[in-house]
């Protein structure tokens, strides 16, 4: 067991994957001798040669679109998506093609394909660099949608996408990447996906978030604690399938809920949270689910996006309007 | 190739001519919904299919039934498609090709990736993408092209080109005179062939099939044939292609190219092409009757085949939805 | 004025905006010669020529790709794509360059495109055809969404649409083509895009839909008042900019809503307007928003479509468990 | 070409050589954010943009700012575009150029359109659709030369093949020997041009310029350059290339050459040289100072210009927004 930053422990889920199973592949833009752009990969080429390990042309829906059938014949493709935002080219691969074929072959064939992904804000990146679509990715189905938002998490849930037999999109949050480090098995591990996770428990307000949201939502809590506010934390870490049980349990009980994400506000997946809040535990509620979010406007420019990004303070705010209510 | 052989392609393309037309009727008459004729395009569909090795993978688009079926899958599967059946997707066991797929060039980019599976996994299988002149303006179709010669995948890119993209001429779908040409821009073997000569295509994809089998990387063939009828049952070519061309056009169709040969070669006689006719139309009396008998779906299947396992929100929507729907699968309400 | 279909009523606006601004261009797949695959340009090409209606190639990311240089180079395009389901192939035109060109420039360029599509289910399409992927759209800032209901509002809307300074996506419900027929005066006009419109007054529940969704919903509303049930029935028309006002002000006097879609359920755009009742209007709410949707799945095939869509049935059942909460 | 107008592009090339050193030294020093620097590249880019006309179209990628400076972008644009400025992305009116984009090949599709709309309006202008080598491999690259070709559209695609993309060498991004080539799939001119000759490019771009204007039709053009630096400054090449390769390939860097022609034509002297460099100093130093003077952007701006009209949602969430932000611009909380 060491202590891994969460690039770490998914470069090491990655690396024991494919130790154990010979059909796992990994591909995209620059992941072979450059080790991927945030180093995701490094040192897996020099392991196990360029024939598991492909640097694959500059084309987003070719690299989806060639691991849905790389799948169907038998490999276990994981697939990087160099930032999130370059998705919007490989949509088609991904949302009529990699989550239907199952349905479409009535179950003859199926697409083990893990996509991952580098999002989020917080890192002063170009435009289109730091979005957070994953709401899109919500409304596919056939498709999973996986978000750590710790080194442990990381690794466990990489393990269990990887051995997903249906498609699962694998977001990682950048800012996390090197932000902090926690104690990591060295083997193999599988965390459940569709589970969330309680990471504070409280009882007074339910604050839902999802990977690079996460610590702040424990910042917030750590900051109503001293005001002697509860503050329960779940981290959803799965988006779809979503763990409505944990989320509606925990708001029975506290009968408060502040759901939280960076993507634009209209649409977002915090929508879904809040919908489903108030379908399952109308009765319990106090007050109206709070969502913190970002503005519907593009992802702004590094000079602003601090001013943009939810942060401790506006959850902590809306924890307070929510007790208040 | 020896003329049982021929004689064997005979007879599938009539059959598959009769099933297309017969298909057509059966639309015209409300018994299926939407289809898309694949008449004239017979040779190249099967003169490919015939090519290959039994384990070799095609991905198919929406007209490609006829390779399909001379696959093996059965004929009544097309018309289970337009019925709106779901079976119609699940390919046998002992068939390696995808379920018909209508996003157009999309299923390049899958026979590219099996291809590569295959070269990964030394099974020496070649992948088939087929796809139509107007599925060559996509990106991915450029970008299975470019990523297949990058990996020397053993990939036959066969491009039929139909002379239309439903109303759309190829010469509003490209200013390049040929398809095959694409080839020069990837460094690939491109090679044009009459795709109304179902000889020729086998020939042609025999060869190819052989090269590409053997490592000699990706290869682009452009098989030129013609859509004999509409786009699909809900077209009117009329609309936007002159009486003339389509005659003109028309006449070059393969069956009866091939049939001339056979009489001129002797190989048949006019009663052995009646007894062809008469074999077909049982095959496809057939595959109607096998397609109207196939049970019905189950509404509840919608949830069958979403993931390998149900998930929980989907259980619960599965109890809803059970809720609307009686027993025997009448709606509710 | 006549009475005509909402197919006609298109066609009818596309003909009128052409006349009157040179600019107004049409492109896509099949809309010249052969009018589209719906006829919704049927005879623009004989009247304005194929300079100005475009049968392009089949490359969706080429039509909105090169529409956005059009439009910043001084043309109005309004693009099609032949099936929403399609779309997805220029997703990333759409998403990362048509909606951010204003925000990218600061204002010195801008995109005046419309995007019109067919969109929704009951017709009995091949697979990706039939597809409701709205919410996706209404997640895009820089985009707005219009989704008109009857012939009358396709007409006004899409000529607002035509004129409005900004991209904007024009979804049109397959299944209301030409299924019924309205008055629509022969000239121009214009409605307010971003408004919502009460098609049903009532005050014992809002039930509220968009598109195809919209005759289903006041089906349920007839139903409904033979149990002296009084629904007030919403035609969102617009997604985003969402007219939240009146959606607000009916929850408030009705204290009960239902929001319909065909979409699937998760991440679907009813998650939003429920999302906004409880924040707006949480303390009027008698009983939790429901959703009536598509289901998670993909969209069925035709032999299964009639089990899968939301209709007058379920509605009425929603509506009936509203009341009864 | 005048001996005036080589002399220009000398100053140029050395201005915008220092200017790029500048805004990386910028970033180490944590002045500015991650920045591509175009070292290398600013033959292709002066030379294109020299040999149009006023009017004409550019499309760039976020390396191209050599090209945008010599149309008239302010030289402090590229510096503000790395410290985050959204201001960076407002060209000045009087130019006809789009603000730097960095989704691959999307802006190619862009100068096609840009380029049918001056068709259509008779405006006689060309567009210019810069990418990379990497580009080439997306289907928006392909989506763009065959509906330029299909249309007859003004473009000039000019490629600079810098022989990487990122990490990625051409050949790994290609299977083609040349990018020029590409222009057969569609039969339309492609040219191979050598990209650190400012001279050679300016003639074939002034050349193609005036027969693509004249309804020649679209044209493809490689010049063959080299990244002499990084990606960007977050990218360490020496991961991925060899300091052999390296340094064999920079030696054909634009601006030596330059200089050799220059001295050896007698047209300019080691004097002039030093007069030049320091012309340079004086420019980009007033680059960084216009850049660092640059009124802060007000975080509240980026509600300004989502629609042209904010919208109600939008209204109410500025509301929210400026609660959160005090006048001067700092962080509540
Ligand atoms: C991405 C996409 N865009 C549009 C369509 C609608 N569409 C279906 S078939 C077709 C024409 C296809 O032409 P071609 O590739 O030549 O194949 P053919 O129909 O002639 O076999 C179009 C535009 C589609 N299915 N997919
Ligand atoms: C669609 C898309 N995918 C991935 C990236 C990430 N990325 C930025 S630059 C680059 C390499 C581009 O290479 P090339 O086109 O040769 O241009 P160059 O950087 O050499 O100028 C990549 C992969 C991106 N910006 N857009
Ligand atoms: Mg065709
Ligand atoms: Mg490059």
């Amino acid at each position: 067991m060491a202590k891994l930053t969460m690039i770490q422990a998914i470069n090491q889920a990655l690396g024991i994957a494919m130790e154990r199973d010979e059909r796992v592949m990994v591909l995209g833009e620059d992941v072979g001798k450059n080790g991927g752009v945030f180093r995701a990969t490094e040192g897996l080429w020099e392991r196990f040669g360029d024939h598991r390990v492909v640097d694959t042309p500059l084309a987003e829906s070719a690299i989806i679109g060639s691991s849905v059938g790389l799948a169907i014949g038998g490999m276990r493709p994981v697939a990087e998506i160099q930032f999130f935002g370059f998705i919007f080219e490989a949509m088609d691969q991904i949302g009529t093609q990699a989550s239907r074929i199952r349905f479409r072959s009535q179950g003859r064939y199926h697409v083990p394909l893990v996509i991952r992904a580098p999002f989020g804000g917080g890192v002063r990146t170009p435009e289109i660099h730091s979005d957070s679509i994953e709401a899109f990715f919500a409304h596919m189905p056939g498709l999973k949608v996986v978000i750590p938002a710790t080194p442990y998490q990381a690794k466990g849930l990489l393990l269990s996408a990887i051995q997903d037999p249906d498609p699962v999109l694998f977001l990682e949050p950048m800012r996390l990447y090197r932000a902090g480090r926690e104690e990591v098995p060295d083997d193999w591990y599988e965390l459940d996906l569709g589970k969330a996770r309680i990471t504070r428990p409280g009882d007074a307000v339910t604050l839902i978030a999802w990977g690079p949201m996460v610590p702040v939502a424990e910042q917030a809590a750590d900051r109503a604690a001293v005001d002697h506010i509860s503050v329960e934390v779940i981290d959803l870490a799965t988006l779809n399938p979503l763990d409505t049980a944990t989320i509606i349990t925990s708001v029975e009980k506290t009968g408060r809920a502040v759901v939280v994400h960076e993507a634009a506000r209209s649409g977002g997946f915090g929508a879904e949270v809040s919908a489903q809040i108030q379908e399952h535990a109308f009765l319990s509620l106090e007050a109206p689910v709070i969502r913190v979010t970002g503005y519907d406007t593009p992802f702004p420019v590094p000079s602003i996006e601090d001013f943009w990004l939810p942060d401790a303070d506006r959850l902590y705010q809306a924890i307070q309007a929510a007790i208040r209510y | 190739m020896s003329d049982d052989e021929l004689k064997d392609f005979y007879r599938w393309l009539v059959t598959l001519r009769l099933l297309d037309q017969r298909a057509w009727n059966l639309q015209r008459q409300g018994r299926i919904g939407t289809y898309p004729p694949y008449s004239g395009q017979e040779a190249c569909q099967v003169g490919t299919a015939a090519a290959l090795e039994p384990e070799d993978w095609i991905c198919a688009s929406y007209r490609d039934w006829a390779a399909l079926a001379y696959r093996g899958v059965p004929l009544s599967y097309p018309l289970l498609n337009s019925m709106g059946h779901p079976d119609a997707g699940k390919i046998p066991e002992s068939i390696n090709a995808l379920p018909v797929q209508v996003v157009i060039a999309a299923q390049t980019l899958h026979a590219v990736g099996l291809a590569w599976a295959s070269q990964l996994q030394n099974q020496d299988r070649v992948a088939v993408a087929f796809c139509g002149d107007g599925a060559t303006s996509q990106g991915d179709f450029h970008e299975s092209l470019n990523l297949a010669s990058v990996i020397q995948a053993p990939v036959i890119f066969v491009v039929q080109n139909n002379q239309w993209a439903i109303s759309m001429p190829v010469s509003r779908q490209m200013h390049s005179k040929t398809i095959a040409q694409k080839a020069l821009a990837y460094d690939i073997e491109g090679i044009r062939v009459d795709g109304n000569d179902i000889i020729a295509v086998y020939q042609t994809v025999k060869k190819l099939a052989a090269q590409v089998r053997q490592g000699g990387g990706p290869v682009l063939i452009e098989a030129v044939t013609y859509r004999l009828g509409a786009h699909t049952t809900a077209d009117d070519p009329t609309r936007y292609r002159s009486q003339e061309d389509d005659r003109r056009l028309s006449q070059g169709e393969p069956i009866g190219r091939l049939q001339r040969y056979l009489r001129d070669a002797g190989l048949m006689s006019d009663q052995d092409f009646a007894a062809v006719d008469e074999n077909a139309k049982t095959k496809v009396d057939e595959a109607v009757e096998a397609a109207e008998a196939y049970p019905k779906s189950d509404p509840e299947s919608v949830f069958s085949h979403v993931y390998a396992e149900l998930s929980e929100p989907l259980k619960d929507q599965r109890t809803a939805f059970r809720q609307t729907v009686q027993p025997g699968g009448a709606k509710l309400g």
